[in-house]
């Protein structure tokens, strides 16, 4: 059927952010504004897509066919409104040649709701593409180092999609997923394997996650849309890969392991490990960045734990802890952003006792760290919950433990960030800073709704993420709008949150009633004397004992791995160089010799 | 064996003689000189071969100017290999 | 090691080469029984294109020199190539011996007498023979080609003779670009008159006659003379610093 | 109608290159607009041709003699594609070439002009001995031309595709005495269609000179030792010409010899190997290259081993492939000699590592990202079908581990790409002269090029469709 | 009965190759090229010879002709041979004035 460009999907999704990349370019000054309208565009031209399959075939030599199910509803919600949030507080913080900030950005969103709507592995490979270059162009404009290893394995992962790409090719003979029949199982072995290891590049898995701290220490508006939205294609391509082309039957075909598929459960493992690697690491970070990155990192070994079992409560619980993800993650980097914005230090320790002058930034980040703790009444503890009772529910004896460690790391980082930056005695530099922009303040609170309201009503979430599991052919979990029960249990939030409001209130009254004394900042800790100002806020070194502790564990460092390894590479290339000898005698020799060789293949060959 | 053979082979003979020469001299003067013989000897072969035409192309260009080019270039450099 | 490494491949290259031509004939061949296949009109002809040549090339070209027919008319085209390959090579030399002329100039030995009065007598006669050569390029052997050389030999006579003597740099290249045009416009000619690049639109004329076999003469004169002035040209440039 | 004849492709050329010495007595500025004009004429003109050549392939006789008695030039919708992109290279390049100032400048135009015509007429001859005198001409004007700058790196650069390239040359002509002994006649469809007469011995011996002949002037592995210092030497335009023009000509006249001459099949595995080791040590050579020129040098190397594999791998995805990836590396290339020759200029110097923040200025550093990003296969640029249907090729014929070993390479190229940027897109360089109107001209132009072709490759997948009959031993 | 004109041609051109491998000086090497240009001439022309034939000139009353098209090729292979040549005489000519040898391996050393 003739689609008309403008007002298909395509058009709106790929082409209008295509569109303003380009105007924004060339609004000099007003390349933000501009890219605000066309970021929030998608976001709203979402609610009127909602429950519809639309799909569009657009031949611009080669055939790119789109489908815009539930699946790419789901996670377009999450990138687009990070997207258009990331760009609202880009108005105050971006003083860079901003036009080169918009346009790129826009052209990322356009590759990533390219990448989510496309059903053709070409299609998919071009927008995946475009969003990786997109996005190494924006890294670039902090530093070019980080720039180039993200670049690096970007492309890596782009060439392990492709080799997954060309074996699917091989057997089918074209690129659109639905055709994947005939294909035999050990080919959908290698064809799942490449897949799946070059979208887990993207998600920063364990032994592929060295690129992501350092590009998540580039420009904080870009890294929260970066971190919180690009890294759910990972979680996409993975989904679509194993549960969209191959499908639980082929899982299942490769042998179970407690009826959770062979294949999926070291991926699963992998995931566990992330999550705990990430975790362990992220404590002892002082950079705020730095530490962001690494809890990303860990949160993203849950999703993947969720993705590898493959059980209906375990994917659910990965893609709601994903979507969670994608909230509380860019609303901590928008947070430290704004921190960073304010006091201009990255470290924590040089940092302290912000909350007195930025409450609103403390309010949005304490809501953040609960949902990245699980505290119980949020809704990160929902998908926590859910992936924890599905890791038991199969008694998966190691994943389990790991994660509940992982968890109880990911409550120690967040308090050292509670702490470092926002409690504590407020320095005096920071005497008279203000508070974030109101640009900003509105983009944060704009990520910390869907948190709030999906922590209060998770059936609505649940509704849409059930939607995606019977059209990916996952199965099924009974819910209603305030709980979900599974066969271990469940979690009914209505419950929950009575019980935090009684308790919020009785505290509220004894605060009232004056039985509490208002403590002014300085006289604590001091017993009666007091000396003249004394810094005491401990921010420096915060978990020493823990960090000796685990001392003989970081050693070994997957970093420094990766330089030996391109050391070795280099060297070798080194090596190599010598055979362009510029000697054109050796020159003329090489020619007698290959046709000698050509010769000898061609008379063997005929 | 009759007339044309030998003559050929004489004349053969003669020019791989001059290549090899042309080849391991020292003397560069001499190695071009060498090098004219071997392209006299061919445009007479090319005579023997019923090609005219082609003989006086290669004595005039071959023998003559690609001769006199090589020792202007030796004049310009050096005349003994090292 | 390079003399054994160089002594080696040489070997090889020779018993492979050897290998393969002895399959050839040598001289007892039949040139019409190679029945070539005409790609245009997608028919296979009984017909072998040396033995066409041969038969009809009077006919079709009015020259008596096969040889001249085929270099000038039938395969006209690759002679237009080997004329660009000389006025490449003196643009060549020309451009890369151009920064050598400025250098300082060294004293140069005179020649003796003999060489300098015979060459006084020479040089008309030599150029007379060149002319000769390709002009009559479609009647005897030779053409173009060897006819230029003979005039470029003639050049060189004097500059042995006369170590001040220089040709005019600019007179030579308005002869090879002239003669270069003349060919060229000549097959652009051939192109708007009969549709065909270089075709033989002259009248043929009688076959052992000098104004005969059309356009060939006058392309060979500019052949001859383009080739002529070209490598008095290389020879030139290669001379390089006189007094 | 007179415009559509191929012949004038060749003719136009070398009228105007006789003409120039005339021009250039009476005023030597006005040289350089005669010669762009000529390209621009020359590039209508094959516009024209390649729209004719479309439908059917033009038979151009010359000299009235129906082949194989006469020269014909044989023009398939392939050729004219590549006469399209060469004369479309030449022309921008041309713009650049204004610059020069080096002196003898009339020769400089002349022989720049005749490599464009010995490309043009490699491309479009149907005659095997024709194809020797263009490759011939090709050569001659790459000697004169890389020896152009007379200094020490230009004259080594030259020297060695000397070497190489008359010994080359000398397997040609073996190659064609072999061919017309056993079948006396010179057409290469002639010979395709007789080619079962000739013996299997001499045939093979036949193809492998030829194929060692044009592999030394299409870069491929063990032959292209003489590209990076020939690319080294020469001017930077003059580069820019050797990636884009001579290298195209020389691989599509392998692709002629693979497909329409021999055809010979169960060899184009062998073909393909010789694809991804030139790939191979290209890209990893070029990783160890200090200088930038050296750099880019390697680099197309790497590419038109990619190329070969396209067409060694032989399916028609591959070879369409192969022939997409010729257009954009011609373009891409072209755009980064240049940017590098703008960049060497502002620099005085062919190090790397101090070009510190010379892509800063966006009238440089946007074409330049357009350009690598092309090179390195990203989606929205040309540079991305060729690759990817190369590979899609690869993988039907069941390549893994070469394609494998392939995508390495291209990994090392990716490294060594943003290296570059990284350091031309730092911050902190010295304030660098901003280019001349002759320079980002083209960079502007070839961007262009990319990113509209990139964006809508629908009419190049047009014309490639008729890799087919090129396949089936066609024109 | 071997083919000596074939055989002739043949190892002129291994020669040129030889030369071109064995030899460090430059001028030597240029010669190689030439004799491989020659040896190929010889090598198109003794294709082309037919036994009994004349030359192809048709103004006497023969019937019996030599193959012309191998002379009309050898004709342009000469000239290119010596086009070659002359430019490489002329690029060996600059590289001595540049570096004062005309042995390779002192060329390169110059160059480090």
């Amino acid at each position: 059927m003739e689609i008309n460009l403008l007002w298909g999907v395509f058009g709106i999704f790929v082409l209008l952010p295509l569109a303003g990349s380009i105007l924004s370019y060339l609004g000099k000054k007003f390349a933000i504004y501009i890219g605000i309208i066309f970021a929030l565009i998608p976001t709203i031209m979402l609610y009127p897509f909602y429950a519809q399959n639309i799909s569009e075939l657009i031949n611009i030599g080669v055939n790119i066919n789109l489908v815009f199910d539930t699946t790419t509803w789901f996670f377009m919600l999450m990138i687009d409104t990070v997207a258009f949030a990331s760009f609202l507080f880009a108005i105050s913080c971006v003083k860079k040649k901003p036009e080169g900030f918009a346009s790129l950005m826009l052209l990322s969103l356009a590759g990533a709701n390219g990448v989510l709507m496309s059903r053709d592995f070409l299609s998919l490979y071009i927008f995946w593409e475009m969003m990786s270059w997109s996005a190494y162009l924006l890294i670039l404009r902090s530093s070019g180092e980080y720039a180039r290893r993200y670049l690096l394995f970007g492309i890596l992962s782009a060439y392990f999609i492709i080799m997954g790409i060309g074996i699917f090719y091989y057997y089918t003979g074209s690129f659109l997923f639905s055709d994947s029949a005939g294909i035999p199982l050990m080919g959908w072995f290698w064809i799942l394997f490449f897949l799946v290891v070059g979208f887990a590049v993207k998600m920063a898995v364990v032994p592929l996650h060295v690129w992501a701290p350092y590009a998540y220490s580039s420009e904080p508006s870009f890294v929260s849309f970066f971190s919180g939205g690009l890294s759910k294609l990972g979680t996409f391509g993975i989904l679509m890969g194993m549960y969209g082309i191959a499908g639980l039957s082929i899982l299942q075909g490769f042998g179970t392991f407690r009826d959770v598929s062979l294949f999926g459960y070291p991926f699963a493992l992998l995931g566990a490990f992330t999550a705990f690697i990430g975790t362990i690491l992220a404590i002892f970070q002082d950079d705020l960045r730095k530490l962001l990155a690494y809890s990303s990192i860990g949160q993203l070994g849950y999703v993947m734990v969720g993705l590898g079992l493959g059980t209906p409560l375990a994917v659910s619980g990965a893609l709601f802890h994903a979507f969670n993800h994608a909230f509380f993650k860019s609303l901590l980097f928008l947070g430290a952003g704004a921190v960073i914005y304010r006091t201009g230090k990255y470290k924590i320790s040089e940092m302290g006792g912000l909350g007195y002058r930025m409450p609103f930034t403390f309010l949005f980040v304490l809501f953040a760290i609960f949902a990245l703790a699980g505290i119980p009444i949020t809704s990160g503890f929902i998908s926590k919950w859910m992936l924890y009772e599905a890791a038991i529910e199969k008694k998966f004896v190691i994943i389990a433990p790991l994660m509940l460690i992982a968890s109880v790391g990911a409550f120690l980082y967040s308090f050292r960030i509670l702490y470092g930056v926002f409690l504590g005695q407020l320095d005096k530099p920071y005497e008279n800073i203000k508070e974030a922009p109101l640009p900003m303040l509105v983009a944060m609170g704009i990520l910390m709704l869907p948190l709030l309201i999906f922590s209060i009503f998770p059936g609505w979430i649940l509704e849409w993420i059930d939607d995606i599991m019977k059209s990916t052919g996952v199965g099924t979990i009974d819910y209603n709008t305030y709980s979900y029960y599974s066969s271990i249990g469940g979690a009914n939030m209505l419950v929950l949150w009575i019980a935090f409001m009684l308790v919020f209130i009785v505290a509220m009254l004894i605060f009232l009633m004056k039985k509490a004394r208002k403590v002014d900042q300085y006289d604590n800790y001091l017993a009666g004397e007091s000396p003249p100002y004394v810094q005491l806020h401990a921010a420096h070194n915060f978990y020493k004992p823990l960090r000796d502790t685990w001392a003989p564990l970081l050693k070994y460092s997957i970093d420094r791995a990766y330089e030996k390894l391109s050391r070795f590479f280099v060297e070798g290339f080194e090596e190599i160089k010598k055979i362009y000898t510029e000697n054109p005698q050796d020159y003329a020799a090489y020619l007698g010799i290959a046709f000698l060789l050509f010769l000898f293949i061609g008379w063997w060959l005929l | 064996m009759d007339l044309f053979t030998l003559v050929s082979l004489i004349l053969i003979i003669a020019m791989l003689i001059a290549a090899v020469v042309a080849a391991e001299i020292k003397d560069l003067l001499s190695a071009a000189i060498a090098m004219g013989i071997v392209s006299l000897i061919v445009s007479i072969l090319f005579y023997i071969l019923q090609a005219p035409d082609v003989a006086i192309t290669e004595a005039s260009i071959g023998a003559g100017l690609s001769l006199a080019i090589m020792i202007f270039a030796i004049k310009h450099t050096e005349r003994w290999e090292k | 090691m390079k003399r054994i490494l160089g002594g080696v491949i040489a070997v090889l290259i020779f018993i492979v080469l050897a290998l393969a031509f002895v399959h050839i004939p040598f001289g007892n061949i039949d040139l019409a029984e190679y029945h070539y296949y005409n790609p245009v009109d997608n028919e296979h002809t009984q017909d072998s294109v040396p033995q066409h040549y041969l038969d009809e090339g009077k006919k079709e070209t009015g020259s008596t020199n096969i040889v001249t027919a085929v270099v000038v008319d039938y395969r006209g085209f690759d002679t237009l190539g080997e004329v660009t390959v000389l006025f490449l090579a003196s643009t060549g030399v020309g451009s890369i011996m151009y920064i050598f002329e400025k250098e300082k100039r060294r004293k140069v030995r005179r020649a003796n007498a003999v060489v300098e009065t015979a060459s006084k007598l020479l040089f008309g006669f030599i150029i007379l023979f060149g002319a000769y050569i390709f002009v009559h390029g479609h009647l005897t052997p030779g053409g173009g080609f060897p006819g230029g050389a003979v005039i470029a030999s003639s050049f060189l006579l004097l500059y042995l003779a006369y170590p001040r003597f220089h040709a005019e740099h600019k007179n030579l290249n308005i002869a090879e670009s002239l003669a270069g045009l003349t060919f060229v416009g000549v097959g652009i000619l051939g192109l708007f008159l009969a549709g065909y690049f270089l075709y033989n639109f002259l009248p043929f004329g009688l076959p052992t006659y000098l104004f005969s076999a059309g356009v060939i003469p006058v392309i060979y004169v500019a052949v001859g003379v383009k080739v002529g002035s070209e490598l008095t040209g290389i020879v030139d440039a290669m001379m390089g610093v006189r007094e | 109608m007179i415009a559509v004849h191929p012949v004038l492709l060749i003719a136009i050329p070398l009228f105007f290159a006789f003409l120039l010495p005339l021009i250039g007595l009476f005023s030597k500025k006005v040289l350089k607009y005669v010669v762009t004009g000529t390209i621009a004429l020359n590039t209508i003109i094959a516009l024209l041709v390649f729209r004719e050549a479309l439908n059917s392939p033009i038979f151009d006789i010359l000299g009235g003699f129906k082949p194989p008695l006469g020269i014909v030039l044989m023009v398939g919708p392939l050729g004219g594609f590549i006469a399209l992109i060469i004369n479309m290279a030449g022309l921008i390049i041309s713009i650049y070439g204004m610059e020069m100032k080096k002196e003898p400048l009339v020769k400089y135009y002349m022989l720049s002009l005749l490599l464009l015509m010995g490309a043009n007429g490699m491309v479009l001859t149907g005659d095997l001995f024709n194809l020797f005198v263009f490759l011939e001409v090709t050569s001659i004007a790459s000697y004169g031309l890389a020896a152009y700058n007379k200094d020490l790196k230009g004259f080594e650069g030259a020297l060695k595709y000397v070497i190489l390239g008359s010994i080359g040359s000398t397997f040609v002509l073996i190659g064609i005495a072999l061919i017309y002994s056993q079948l006396r006649t010179l057409n290469m469809l002639d010979i395709a269609t007789r080619l079962n007469e000739m013996d299997p011995y001499v045939k093979i011996v036949a193809f492998t000179s030829l194929f060692l002949g044009f592999g030394v002037e299409a870069e491929m592995f063990p032959l292209n030792t003489w590209v990076p210092e020939t690319y080294d030497g020469a001017p930077h335009s003059v580069s820019a010409m050797f990636a884009s023009m001579s290298a195209k000509a020389g691989i599509f006249a392998l692709a002629r010899v693979i497909f329409t001459i021999f055809a010979f099949t169960n060899y184009l595995w062998f073909v393909v190997i010789m694809g991804v080791l030139t790939v191979f040590f290209g890209e990893i050579i070029a990783y160890a290259q200090r200088d930038i020129k050296r750099m880019l040098a390697y680099s197309s190397i790497g590419q038109m081993g990619m190329i070969l594999m396209g067409l060694g791998i032989g399916t028609t995805m591959a070879v369409e492939g192969a022939f997409f990836q010729m257009f954009s590396h011609a373009m891409a290339k072209a755009l980064l000699f240049i940017a590098a020759g703008y960049m060497i200029y502002a620099t005085q110097t062919e190090k790397m590592s101090e070009m510190k923040g010379i892509g800063r200025n966006p009238l440089i550093g946007i074409p330049l990202l357009i350009g690598i990003l092309s090179i390195l296969g990203m989606p929205p640029f040309i540079g991305f079908y060729g690759k990817f249907y190369i590979l899609m090729g690869g993988f039907s014929e069941g390549y893994y581990a070469i394609i494998a070993l392939f995508l390495a390479a291209s990994l090392v190229e990716v490294a060594y790409y943003a290296r570059f940027i990284k350091i031309a897109f730092e911050g902190g360089g010295k304030r660098y002269p901003s280019p001349k109107a002759t320079v980002y001209i083209p960079l502007l132009l070839f961007a262009v090029i990319i990113v509209i072709f990139g964006v809508y490759p629908k009419p190049i997948f047009e014309i490639l469709s008729h890799v087919t009959t090129f396949l089936t031993g066609g024109v | 009965m071997i083919p000596y004109y074939y055989l002739a041609s043949v190892a002129l051109i291994v020669i040129g190759i030889y030369i071109v491998i064995a030899k460090k000086n430059l001028i030597k090497i240029i010669i190689g090229l030439d004799m491989m240009d020659t040896g190929v001439n010889l090598l198109l022309i003794s294709i082309g010879y037919v036994k009994g034939g004349t030359a192809p000139i048709e103004n006497g009353n023969y019937t019996l002709y030599v193959d012309p098209i191998p002379q009309a090729l050898v004709l342009t292979a000469i000239v290119i041979g010596v086009s070659v040549m002359a430019l490489a005489l002329s690029i060996v000519i600059g590289l001595y004035k540049n570096t004062g040898s005309l042995e390779l391996d002192e060329i390169r050393r110059e160059r480090k």
